[in-house]
C-alpha cells in the first residue's frame, strides 16, 4: 500500500494543527482578556514607551535582501541541476557553470556597494 | 488497504487495522508526534543540563523524579496556565497566530525526515527542497511576529533576526548542492542510501562546516544569537511573548534545533547506517543528538558577534566556501575518482 | 477502497483559498494583511502546482515567491511610512465599478471561451508524467540561451534595483 | 481530476482579480500585488497545459521556471522604483506621480 506522500504531508499537518492548535486558543479561555491601556503597556527597559513601535526602519541592509531574492532564484536552478548532475552530458554542467560564473560579477559589485556605507 | 466498515459490528476491527498500519504507526507513533513531542522535551531538558554542567550551574535539578527530568512538564503547566499579556495596540490575531504557525513549519517537515529505512511518514521526491521551502518562511513570519507586537525591542530583533537568516539561508542552500550532486537526488531516503559506503561528510567536508555554520547562524544560537540578545534586546523578537504564547515559540525553537540536527544527520552523517547491533532510529537519534549537543556547546562557551560583520561572513566567506565545495564535487564525480557511491 | 481523497476536493479548496487570498490581497484595510494574503495565495498557486504532477515547482514557487518577494514586499512596507501606506486608495466609486466591469468582463470572457471550446479540451491527463529528475537535464540541455540570458536578467535587475535604491549624496 | 476547462476557469478568475487591482487601486504597492497575482494566472495555465499534453513534455514547467525568476527580479526592480519614489515625493500614490506633467 502506497498512498500519495503529499496525501500523507496534508494528513500529518491536519494531524499538527488539531494537537497544537489548543496549545493557544485553550488558556485564552481561562486567561485575562479584557484590555488594559496601562498595563498592556509594550516593555521599554521598565520606562514608558515613547513614541511609536513601528518607526520608519534603516536601509543598511537592505541590499543583502535584494541579493538574497536573486540567489534565491539561481539556488532553485542549481537544485534542479545538481539533481539530475550525474545523468546530463559534461557540455551542459559546464553551461550551468558558466552560468554561476556570470553571475559572481554583479555579486562581487553588489557586495563592494553594500559594504560602503556612504550609499545607505 | 482496509475496506470501509459497512455494517456497526465491522468498526472495531477497522479501527484496529487503521491503528496497527504501518502509516498510523509512522504518523502518530515513530516518525510521527508522540516521538517528536518526548524528543523535544528532552531536548529542552538536556540544554539545562549540559549548560549547568559546562558554566557549574546546577539549578533545575530537584523538580522530580531522577536530575529534575520532570522540569519541562512543570515548565509546561505553569505556562500553560499563565496569563496571556497581549501589548496594547498590538496585532491580536497575528499575535496570537503567528506562534501556532510557527511551530506548525517547525514540525511540518518531520514527514520527509527518514529516520529507518522504513521509518519516514512521507517518502516524498523533492523532500530537501521542500525542506527548503518550508524553512524559508520563518523570517516572514518572525518579522510579521515582531511587527505585530507594537513594541521596539521586538521589531528590532525581528529585522535582525531577518537579515540573518537571509544572509545565511543561501550558503546553507548551495552547502547542501554539493551533497544533492553526489547522491543524485533530492529524495532523503535516496540520499542516505548513498551514503551507505562513505558519508557525505568525507567528500563534502567544507560544505558541513559551511552548513553547520549557517545552521547555527539560522537558529540563532551562540554566538550567532544577535536576534535575542539579552543584554541588548531583552529577549529580542519574542520579548512581548508570555504565557501560552511564549510556551508555543519555545517549542518552535526546540524543533527547529531538532529539525536541523536531523538534517544535518541525513545529508553528511549517514542517516541512519552504522552497525547492525542497534536498530537503524537508535542510530539515526544518537548521531541527531550528538549534533544538537555540538550547537547547544557553543552558548556556554562563546560571545556574540556585530550585526554587520555577521551578515557580511555569511555572505563573503561561506558562500564563497560552499561554492568552491561544488566545483570540488563536480571535479570529484566527473572524473570517477568518487567509485561506488551509489552513482 | 482505495482511501486517497478525490483529487475534485482538492481542487475545490485550493480555488477556494487562492482567489478568496487574491481578494483580500487587494482588498484587505492593512497592506501588512494584504502582504499576507498574497502569500497565502501564493501557497495555493504552488498547492495547484503540486497537484499537476509538477511539485519542483510549488517548491520554487514557495520559497521564490512567499520566502523572498513577500519578504521584501514587507520590508518596503515597513520603510515606507504607515501613514501613508494605509491611506485609502481605492478611487471614486463609480471609477471601481468600471474596473470591476473591466475585469469581470475579461475573466467572464476568457471562461466563456474556454467553456465553449471544452468538448475539445482533454478532461483527464495521459497517464505516465515525466519524472522530476529529467527537469534538469531539459533545464541545462534543452533551453542553453535562455539561461544565459536569465544570468544576465538577474545580473542587470539586481545592479539595477540597487543603484535605484541608493541615497545619493 | 478535474479537465483542463476548470483551470483556465480559475485562471481567468485570478486574471480578473488581477486586472481590477491594476484598473483600480492607486497605492503603488497594491499595483504590484495586482501584477503579481496575474503572473501567476499566467503560470497556472502554463503547468495545466503542460500536464494535459500527450505525449508528456517538461517544456511547459521550464518557462514556468523562467517565468517565476523574471517575476521575482521586476517585484525587486519594482520595489526599489517604489522606494525611490516615496523619497522624492514621500507619496507612494501612482496619481501623485504626476511631476513631468507640464
Amino acid at each position: 500500500m502506497a498512498l500519495n506522500p503529499w496525501l500523507l504531508i496534508v494528513i500529518w499537518g491536519i494531524i499538527l494543527l488539531i494537537l497544537t492548535g489548543p496549545m493557544i486558543t485553550l488558556p485564552i479561555f481561562w486567561s485575562r482578556r479584557k484590555p488594559d491601556q496601562f498595563r498592556d503597556m509594550p516593555f521599554e527597559s521598565g520606562q514608558v514607551p515613547q513614541g511609536e513601535a513601528r518607526k520608519r526602519i534603516v536601509m543598511q541592509y537592505y541590499p543583502y535582501l535584494l541579493m538574497f531574492l536573486v540567489f534565491d532564484v539561481v539556488g532553485m536552478f542549481l537544485f534542479a541541476w545538481g539533481m539530475s548532475f550525474t545523468t546530463i552530458p559534461t557540455g551542459d554542467s559546464l553551461l550551468v557553470l558558466l552560468f554561476l560564473f556570470l553571475l559572481g560579477a554583479p555579486l562581487g559589485y553588489a557586495l563592494k556597494m553594500a559594504l560602503d556605507r556612504e550609499n545607505w | 488497504m482496509v475496506n470501509l466498515p459497512t455494517t456497526p459490528t465491522d468498526i472495531i476491527p477497522f479501527i484496529i487495522a487503521i491503528v496497527t498500519s504501518h502509516t498510523f504507526i509512522t504518523l502518530v507513533i515513530f516518525p510521527g508526534f508522540i516521538h517528536l513531542t518526548i524528543v523535544v522535551m528532552f531536548l529542552t531538558w538536556y540544554e539545562r543540563k549540559l549548560l549547568a554542567r559546562i558554566q557549574l550551574r546546577i539549578g533545575p535539578l530537584y523538580a522530580g523524579g531522577p536530575g529534575g527530568i520532570l522540569q519541562p512538564i512543570a515548565d509546561g503547566v505553569k505556562l500553560i496556565f499563565k496569563e496571556i499579556m497581549i501589548p496594547y495596540k498590538a496585532e491580536k490575531p497575528l499575535f496570537l497566530g503567528i506562534p501556532l504557525a510557527l511551530v506548525f513549519l517547525g514540525a511540518l517537515p518531520f514527514a520527509v525526515i527518514p529516520f529507518g529505512q522504513h521509518w519516514v511518514i512521507a517518502d516524498l521526491d523533492v523532500g530537501l527542497v521542500f525542506i527548503f521551502a518550508v524553512a524559508s518562511l520563518f523570517p516572514s513570519m518572525i518579522l510579521i511576529f515582531a511587527w505585530a507586537s507594537n513594541s521596539k525591542y521586538p521589531f528590532l530583533g525581528g529585522l535582525r533576526s531577518l537579515f540573518q537568516q537571509v544572509a545565511y539561508e543561501i550558503p546553507m542552500w548551495i552547502s547542501a548542492l554539493s551533497v544533492v550532486m553526489l547522491a543524485g537526488s533530492l529524495n532523503l531516503v535516496q540520499i542516505v542510501d548513498a551514503q551507505h559506503k562513505i558519508w557525505f561528510i568525507g567528500p563534502a567536508f567544507l560544505s558541513f562546516i559551511v552548513f553547520f555554520i549557517a545552521t547555527m547562524a539560522e537558529l540563532e544560537r551562540l554566538p550567532f544569537d544577535l536576534p535575542s540578545a539579552e543584554p541588548e534586546l531583552v529577549a529580542g523578537w519574542f520579548t512581548e511573548s508570555s504565557g501560552a504564547v511564549f510556551m508555543v515559540i519555545f517549542l518552535a525553537l526546540y524543533m527547529k534545533l531538532y529539525l536541523m540536527s536531523s538534517l544535518i544527520t541525513v545529508l553528511f552523517l549517514g542517516g541512519w547506517w552504522g552497525p547492525t547491533f542497534l536498530p537503524q532510529p537508535v542510530w539515526f537519534i544518537l548521531k541527531t543528538l550528538v549534533v544538537a549537543t555540538a550547537i547547544i556547546i557553543p552558548r556556554g562557551v562563546y560571545a556574540r558577534l556585530r550585526v554587520d560583520l555577521l551578515i557580511k561572513v555569511g555572505w563573503t566567506r561561506l558562500l564563497i566556501i560552499a561554492l568552491v565545495n561544488v566545483f570540488i564535487t563536480v571535479v570529484l564525480v566527473s572524473t570517477g575518482m568518487l567509485p561506488g557511491l551509489g552513482l | 477502497m482505495d482511501l486517497s481523497v478525490p483529487p475534485d476536493i482538492t481542487f475545490v479548496v485550493l480555488t477556494t483559498i487562492t482567489l478568496l487570498a487574491a481578494i483580500m490581497a487587494l482588498q484587505a484595510k492593512e497592506l501588512i494583511y494584504g502582504a499576507i494574503s498574497l502569500g497565502i495565495s501564493f501557497i495555493g498557486i504552488a498547492g495547484f502546482f503540486v497537484s499537476l504532477d509538477a511539485p519542483y515547482l510549488g517548491m520554487l514557487q514557495i520559497a521564490v515567491y512567499v520566502g523572498a518577494v513577500v519578504v521584501l514586499i514587507l520590508f518596503t512596507i515597513m520603510l515606507v511610512r504607515r501613514e501613508e501606506v494605509d491611506k485609502d486608495e481605492t478611487g471614486e466609486t463609480g471609477e471601481s465599478a468600471a474596473g470591476l466591469w473591466l475585469a469581470g468582463l475579461l475573466a467572464v470572457s476568457i471562461a466563456g471561451i474556454a467553456a465553449l471550446a471544452g468538448p475539445n479540451l482533454p478532461t483527464t491527463p495521459p497517464e505516465a508524467n515525466l519524472p522530476i529528475s529529467q527537469l534538469g537535464a531539459v533545464l541545462a540541455g534543452a533551453y542553453p540561451v535562455p539561461l544565459i540570458i536569465l544570468a544576465l536578467l538577474l545580473s542587470a535587475a539586481l545592479l539595477g534595483a540597487l543603484v535605484l535604491a541608493k541615497v545619493d549624496r | 481530476m478535474p479537465g483542463l476547462v476548470s483551470y483556465i476557469i480559475v485562471s481567468a478568475a485570478l486574471l480578473g482579480i488581477g486586472i481590477y487591482g491594476l484598473s483600480v487601486k492607486r497605492n503603488a504597492i497594491r499595483i504590484l500585488f495586482a501584477v503579481e497575482l496575474i503572473v501567476n494566472a499566467a503560470n497556472l495555465n502554463f503547468v495545466a497545459f503542460a500536464r494535459y499534453m500527450n505525449p508528456p513534455k517538461l517544456s511547459g514547467q521550464v518557462i514556468v521556471f523562467y517565468s517565476i525568476a523574471a517575476a521575482a527580479m521586476e517585484a525587486a526592480v519594482g520595489l526599489a522604483l517604489i522606494l525611490v519614489a516615496f523619497r522624492l515625493n514621500s507619496s507612494i500614490d501612482v496619481r501623485k506621480l504626476n511631476k513631468l506633467k507640464g
